[in-house]
């Protein structure tokens, strides 16, 4: 297992958000996660992401404890996240925003940039590189000088896949990458997603867009009200009768 | 290698006009303008820091010129007590930093509206500190400050003044530039628009706020140190919360998140605060001609630029370029502050 | 390095360093003011050595460094001599430059370390706080009040150099201090100092201060409830507490120059140079000149004096002239010596009583004044 | 026993003036995110025209109402300076009020001279707990009290008062469910100005008033609306008082050359611990 | 023909120098269910701020009839405020505040109804400003993205929703939405937007046959969730 969270729980005031969570994520393995709005999705991705502290619970990664760890460790560990809402970085390039995405795997610090040294030129080139490819990735070549606060919803979402590849992860959390995006562009996704599948990368993704999660998951846990209520293959998460009451609704499971 | 490119050579050629003209100024001027001259170069380096600091880390601080303080006192306490001014000039920023560094380890915690109360607080704190530290002059000051000197050489005229002075600001907006164009630069950058997402790019929020606020202390503190073999004087009073805000004032006024904002902010401030001066003490102003003149002229520009140029000088002129091509400027889309951003960071 | 003047015609050039803004304007406006009028009495009798006397004048903002820099500004500009700051620590902060580049240097406040040691170039116009610190004392023992509590502003170096000689020279006069309080320029609540000073069971309270918080306290000490004298010292001779701290200033005793009370003084010398600022200075502005048009005005007297007598615009010789240079002033009667830059002995300090709005001085102060006729 | 009641009453006293200087920042904060920097400058006003008013033999009451009325013009005025102008960020505008503060010096100096100037309140001194208290700082706190649960209950319970934080909290959606944004910062403004003026007519009989005397109101008032996040009129009250009886403590049991470091390093201290207690998503390390 | 509610005449929007709308023209009768759909980019909510007023045509007309109610894309709540603040100020214009019918619509709001609407789940939002807009009782409401971050069930019960407030009360509605299978369903008539221009028009009937629409916006079945709306 390359993801084993136990007993994971997060409570906000009274809310219990993440609700004593297991979750085992196999090397490779691509797994969907659904569950009704406000079931704890996102706030389980920030969990495993480190953006928030567990009230209880284990996160161990590649066989280690990480739990504690600050998010820009988990970043330097290999665990990517593609955040619900695209907080992209203002006031930079849309290759910037994925340049800053290289961050975790390159070295050169305050003194070597200050000084130009050749650590500086070394992880220049190297950032450069890596981010016009990710961009190119994304589909995102033509957008890459624009700013990025000008760039409209969908590209924005696509930026923040973009960055998140530049840093080369192991484990890639991505919260409902689909979301704002029209049909084609969702096709260009579920390549993208699928071609990263087929280069062995492991990955979360949280997702509305059922068919989609369906079409690339290998397996779904489903969550409501913070608690796993289903887990299984996408057939047999369809046929769950608690899923369809609490989520897919009789339509969507009859068709 | 190559020759530069000629959009290189466009680009690059009003910088050189500066770089040279500033360099060949000061032969040509007054004593009294020479200070200005100086003066304003360290206006400059600490607006610089201050801006590294809000324009490009998101962070601000309204007790900049604490550490100005700081600096000014390392290299003035160290030289009056006999040690070599050089030693004494290059320990102003590295104090100043490590100040930075232990005090911003608890107030950096603190974002936004907090963190600038945070060190506007600092530094009354300090100031009220040092008024009170016999060893350093106590709110008298410390008086007699030996003037620069570097190889057995004195610097005695101002003129060798104005050049120290260029140099540091030469090499602080070269230092800055390095910097925001470089791996830490786009981290700070982005972690100033989200910290989340930076720290989940693998940004150590945390380390690069404490590192820039450290550096903008560093710069502060070395146009602190140079002020003190400058002036000869050095009193808490000397480094006012006043002016702490106006180095704010004049990182906004020239253009937050460029380099040369800083520059023309503050060139732009102290020249119109040396006009006023002048003006209100001709003989036959009445007596309170000079604050109100003061008061008055350097209110009504400050808001009446920041009404014509929110963004800043230096992003008005970046702006003409287009508009003066174009040539119909009227005909714009007006883009109302309200415009959100495109999804809302929810918590 | 700079005499070289051109012909003789041209106007002679004298510097002031002033404080036109902040915390000290009220000090520096008025000087400012007497020093223009003594220089327009100066030009309408023909001015000195047959040319005019010009100022250029420099606002120090009540600022030390900007009065560094006003000096660095003026050494340049050719004058003659320079007034300095009324603000203390902008004067300590010159005098280093004063020492370096040799120009005369007039100083119109009254901090000590200003003349001890001598600083050759500085001459002081006020009596320094030292002096006012004696001459409170000799009141107290001549009035027996043996237990004093001091309060003074840690900021201002004129309130701390006339808080430690008070508190050096008590003992001589069998003066013991019961409470000493600090306080800030800044402040305006003094409840915890009056508190202090009550419980100590001082016969009076001695107040180092200058500028603001000498309005506040005094205002604040009116509802305090106690019932001891209020002393306060030169800073506070002037309209510019009166007028503010209205009825609050009844009865608090006030030391300053005796020019402030010169209609008290026996007629001679002494009272008629005080009567040619006072009616000038209340013609030109509506007012009786307070303790800083005094200094001002007898600053640019004792500054004609000595160039008259140097027969130069030279520094060296402004200088040595100033440092035997004798002279009557509405300010007193200087003497100063090459050992002695000090403008004036206690004698030329009155205690006065605030009644009805202005200084009168009290009983003893009137048997002082008596023995001044200034020849 | 009695030492103490005097420090801690003088102290409230101030407090309750620094907190409805705060106030005002608040209350414009809280609808334009703009921090406001000539808060103090509509408490000098406040105070000089009062003195003007009492001075020219108006009674007491109407002369200080009269001064609250122009406080509020000129916060009024300020406002429309500050926010009128559609594209002016909130940064800018916290620019814009630091300059439109220091206009406030010149006209201050052209109308009232460069000079202190102070007015009496409540005359006379009232023992508590065995202490003599001049009376008038009782007033103080009296005003204060009253003001501060008013706003609470206008901001929390009131239509109004919700539509004016979500001004502040989303000026964007505000504009499309039709609340008139640049209004309410307007009205906001007023407000703050008239809360000032009253800080600056209820401080002055205890202290008088210089041109320049907005900043020491100022810092404190910003510290106390700081330790409410400028949002929480409540917690900047206890702010508030809590600065004042600090500074006056230190100044009775210590020395009061150290109450301003000792006030505003426990502020300091307040805020860390606030900041820990309450880790944002935004906050971890 | 009904009563204009919206309509824009040759409407064009720069951002400084860039063109996002360049001469578009729209119209939005009463009693209309009208579907906008377009790539990423093409301008949409660029239209949208147009027709609330917070952006100035550089050229063309805007007209806006009758009370216009938007749920904004990225769904903008009041963050400090709660849930039930939210959505009463939403009714800032009529006062009619009585919030029953939307957590009678949106029942997950209700249980947080007292938390404040930044801290909710991105789908939880989204339902506060398609609630908040509701509140408004408008006579014409633009959605910028109905079905954003919405699970299934919520987005099935909000279009047919809006389907009874327009047959009920004729409320029209300008829809925007990625899933243009729903939005073609739900609607009578469509625009297509492409980059700042409108392409094709017409009802939706006949833009659900047009080949590039089907290639672009209609895509794989399998990918976009199906509405539950009434197959055609
Ligand atoms: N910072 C917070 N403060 C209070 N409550 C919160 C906070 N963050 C999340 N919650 C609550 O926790 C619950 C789970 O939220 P979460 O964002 O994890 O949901 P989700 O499954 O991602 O939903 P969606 O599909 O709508 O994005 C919700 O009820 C939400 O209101
Ligand atoms: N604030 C802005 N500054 C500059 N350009 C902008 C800005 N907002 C939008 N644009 C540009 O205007 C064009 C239209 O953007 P708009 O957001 O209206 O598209 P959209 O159709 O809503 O896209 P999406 O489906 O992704 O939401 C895009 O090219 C975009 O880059
Ligand atoms: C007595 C006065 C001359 C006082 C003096 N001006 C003071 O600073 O500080
Ligand atoms: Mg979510
Ligand atoms: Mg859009």
């Amino acid at each position: 297992m390359l993801l084993r969270a136990r007993g994971l729980r997060r409570s906000f005031g009274g809310v219990l958000a993440v609700h004593d969570v297991d979750l085992d994520v196999a090397a490779g393995e691509l797994r969907g996660v659904i569950g009704p709005n406000g079931a704890g999705k996102s706030t389980l991705f920030n969990l495993l992401g480190g953006q928030l502290a567990p009230n209880r619970g284990t996160v161990e990664y590649d066989g280690s404890r990480i739990d504690r760890l600050p998010p820009h460790r988990r970043a330097g560990l290999g665990i990517g996240i593609v955040f619900q809402n695209a907080r992209i970085f203002h006031g930079m390039t849309a290759l910037e925003n994925v340049m800053v995405g290289a961050h975790a795997t390159t070295r050169a610090g305050f003194l070597s940039a200050a000084l130009r040294l050749p650590a500086h030129h070394r992880a220049e080139r190297q950032i450069r590189t890596r981010a016009v490819e990710a961009l190119h990735r994304a589909g995102l070549a033509d957008w890459a000088d624009r700013p990025a606060e000008s760039l409209p919803l969908g590209q924005q979402r696509a930026l923040q896949v973009a960055r998140a590849l530049c840093g080369r992860p192991r484990l890639l959390l991505l919260d409902e990458p689909a979301s704002g995006l029209r049909a084609a562009e969702r096709e260009e996704l579920a390549r993208l997603i699928e071609e990263l599948k087929g280069q062995g990368l492991t990955m979360l993704m949280v997702e509305h867009d059922v068919g989609l999660v369906a079409r690339l998951a290998d397996r779904i846990t489903v969550l409501d009200l913070g608690r796993v209520i289903a887990e299984g293959t996408p057939d047999e998460v369809r046929d769950d009768e608690a899923v369809v009451t609490a989520y897919l609704g009789v339509d969507l499971a009859d068709r | 290698m190559r020759g530069p490119d000629r959009g290189v050579v466009v680009r690059r050629a009003p910088v050189a006009v500066v770089v040279l003209a500033s360099l060949a100024l000061p032969p040509v001027l007054s004593s009294k303008q020479l200070s200005v001259f100086i003066l304003l170069g360290l206006a400059v380096l600490v607006t610089l820091g201050l801006s590294l600091l809000m324009g490009y880390a998101g962070q601000v601080s309204l007790g900049q010129a604490s550490f100005s303080c700081i600096g000014g006192y390392t290299a003035g306490l160290l030289s009056v007590h006999g040690v070599p001014s050089v030693a004494g000039l290059l320990a102003a920023p590295v104090v100043a930093a490590l100040f930075a560094g232990v005090v911003g380890i608890p107030l950096l915690r603190l974002r936004g509206h907090a963190l600038a109360f945070a060190t506007l607080a600092m530094q009354l704190i300090l100031l009220s500190l040092l008024s009170q530290a016999d060893w350093a002059g106590g709110a008298i000051g410390l008086q007699g400050v030996p003037r620069f000197s570097i190889g057995g050489v004195e610097l005695a005229d101002d003129l060798s003044y104005a050049y120290l002075t260029w140099f540091a600001v030469a090499g602080a907006m070269l230092l800055a530039h390095h910097i925001i164009t470089s791996r830490p630069g786009r981290g700070l950058r982005a972690l100033a628009s989200s910290e989340s997402a930076a720290a989940a790019c693998g940004v150590p929020v945390g380390r690069y706020r404490l590192a820039v606020f450290a550096l903008s202390a560093a710069i502060a503190g070395l146009a602190g140190g140079i002020y003190a073999f400058y002036v000869g004087y050095l009193s808490p009073g000397s480094f006012p919360v006043l002016m702490s805000i106006e180095y704010v004032v004049m990182a906004v006024v020239g253009g937050l998140g460029t380099l040369w904002g800083p520059v023309l902010g503050a060139t732009g401030m102290v020249l119109l605060v040396q006009l006023l001066n002048t003006l209100g003490t001709r003989p036959g102003m009445p007596s309170y001609a000079p604050s109100v003149l003061q008061y008055a002229v350097y209110a009504g520009l400050l808001v009446l630029v920041l009404l014509l140029l929110p963004r800043g000088i230096v992003p008005a002129l970046r702006d003409l370029g287009p508009v003066l091509r174009r040539a119909v400027p009227d005909r714009r889309t007006a883009v109302t502050s309200e415009v959100p951003d495109r999804v809302g960071d929810n918590a | 390095d700079s005499d070289e003047s051109g012909d003789d015609t041209s106007p002679i050039r004298v510097g002031q360093i002033v404080s036109l803004t902040g915390n000290y304007s009220t000090l520096g406006s008025e000087n400012k003011k007497a020093v223009e009028l003594a220089v327009e009495q100066l030009n309408a009798k023909g001015g000195l050595l047959g040319r005019q006397v010009e100022v250029l004048v420099k606002d120090d903002k009540s600022q030390p460094e900007q009065s560094v820099l006003a000096f660095n500004d003026l050494k340049g500009a050719d004058v003659a001599a320079i007034i300095g700051s009324p603000f203390s620590n902008s004067a300590l902060a010159t005098i280093p430059l004063v020492d370096r580049e040799k120009i005369p240097y007039l100083s119109v406040t009254a901090a000590d370390e200003q003349v001890s040691p001598v600083h050759p170039y500085v001459f002081v116009v006020p009596a320094i706080a030292g002096t006012y610190a004696d001459r409170l004392l000799q009141y107290f023992k001549a009035v027996n009040l043996t237990r004093v509590a001091v309060a003074h502003d840690t900021k201002s170096s004129y309130a701390v150099a006339g808080f430690r000689a008070t508190q050096a020279k008590a003992a001589q006069y069998g003066v013991t201090l019961v409470a000493t309080e600090e306080f800030q320029t800044t402040a305006t609540e003094f409840s915890a100092v009056f508190t202090h000073v009550k419980s100590s069971g001082a016969q009076a309270l001695l107040v180092w201060a200058t500028g603001a918080p000498g309005v506040a306290l005094t205002k604040g000490y009116a509802t305090a409830g106690l019932d001891i004298p209020l002393v306060l010292t030169g800073a506070q001779a002037s309209e510019l507490f009166l007028k503010p701290a209205g009825a609050a200033a009844e009865g608090v005793l006030v030391a300053s120059s005796i020019g402030v009370v010169g209609e008290h003084l026996p007629d001679g010398p002494q009272k008629t140079a005080v009567k040619e600022l006072t009616d000038a200075f209340q013609a030109k502005y509506g007012y009786p000149p307070p303790q800083f048009a005094q200094d001002g005005y007898s600053a640019v007297k004792l500054l004609a004096a000595a160039v008259t007598s140097a027969e130069s615009t030279e520094h060296e010789k402004i200088q040595a002239a100033l440092n035997a240079l004798t002279l009557v002033t509405p300010n007193g009667k200087y003497a100063y010596s090459p050992t002695d830059h000090s403008g004036l002995p206690g004698t030329f300090i009155s205690v006065n009583t605030v009644t009805k709005g202005a200084f009168v001085p009290t009983d003893w102060a009137k048997s002082q004044l008596a023995q001044l006729t200034g020849n | 026993m009695s030492e103490f009641a005097l420090y801690l009453i003088t102290g409230l006293g101030t407090g309750c003036a620094f907190a409805l200087v705060g106030s005002g920042m608040i209350v414009i904060y809280r609808v334009t995110h703009v921090v406001n920097c000539a808060q103090g400058g509509f408490a000098v006003i406040g105070a000089m025209c009062a003195s003007t008013f009492l001075g020219s033999g108006l009674p007491h009451g109407l002369a200080e109402g009269l001064a609250v009325v122009i406080a509020a013009a000129v916060g009024l005025t300020v406002g429309a300076i500050t926010i009128g102008k559609p594209g002016t960020t909130p940064q800018v505008g916290f620019i814009i009020t630091i300059g439109l503060g220091i206009l406030a010096y010149a006209v201050e100096v052209l109308l009232w001279g460069d000079q202190p100037r102070s007015f009496d309140g409540v005359a006379g001194a009232t023992v508590l707990f065995g202490a003599r208290v001049p009376t008038h700082y009782l007033l103080i706190i009296a005003v204060t009290v009253l003001v501060f649960a008013l706003l609470g209950l206008f901001f929390a319970g009131t239509y109004l008062g919700r539509a004016l934080t979500a001004c502040a909290a989303n000026p964007y959606a505000a504009r499309l469910v039709g609340i008139g944004v640049t209004r309410m910062g307007l009205f906001s403004f007023t407000l703050g100005g008239a809360l000032g003026g009253l800080a600056g007519v209820l401080i002055t009989p205890m202290q008088q008033v210089t041109f320049d005397g907005d900043v020491v109101l100022l810092v404190n008032g910003f510290a106390a609306a700081i330790i409410g996040m400028l949002t929480r009129p409540a917690l900047a009250l206890a702010g508030g008082l809590l600065l004042g009886v600090a500074q006056a403590a230190v100044a009775g049991y210590g020395s009061a050359a150290h109450q301003l470091e000792i006030a505003l390093g426990l502020m300091l201290a307040v805020l860390i611990w606030q900041a820990a207690r309450r880790p944002t998503v935004e906050g971890l390390p | 023909m009904n009563a204009t509610l919206v309509e824009t005449t040759s409407v064009t929007v720069r951002y400084g120098t860039a063109t996002a709308l360049d001469g578009v023209s729209i119209r939005v009768a009463a009693g209309e269910l009208v579907a906008l759909i377009g790539p990423n980019g093409a301008g949409k909510t660029t239209l949208v701020n147009t027709l609330a007023g917070i952006l100035r045509p550089a050229a063309g007309t805007v007209a806006v009839r009758g009370r216009l109610g938007v749920v904004p894309e990225g769904r903008q709540v009041f963050g400090s405020l709660s849930v039930e603040d939210n959505l009463q100020l939403g009714a800032w214009r009529t006062r009619q505040r009585d919030t029953t019918r939307i957590y009678e619509l949106l029942p997950d709001l209700r249980r947080v109804r007292r938390q404040a609407a930044g801290s909710l789940s991105g789908g939880q939002q989204q339902m506060v400003a398609v609630g908040r807009a509701l509140m408004g009782r408008p006579e014409v409401l633009v959605i910028d993205e109905l079905s954003l971050g919405l699970g299934p069930i919520v987005v099935a019960n909000l279009a047919a929703y809006l389907q009874r407030l327009n047959a009920e009360d004729g409320m029209a509605v300008l829809l925007i939405e990625q899933n243009a299978r729903l939005a073609l369903r739900l609607c009578g008539r469509g625009y297509v937007l492409e980059a700042g221009r409108v392409v094709a028009e017409g009802p939706s009937a006949e833009l659900r046959r047009s080949p590039e629409v089907i290639q672009a916006y209609l895509g794989n079945p399998v990918s976009g969730p199906e509405g539950p709306v009434g197959v055609p």
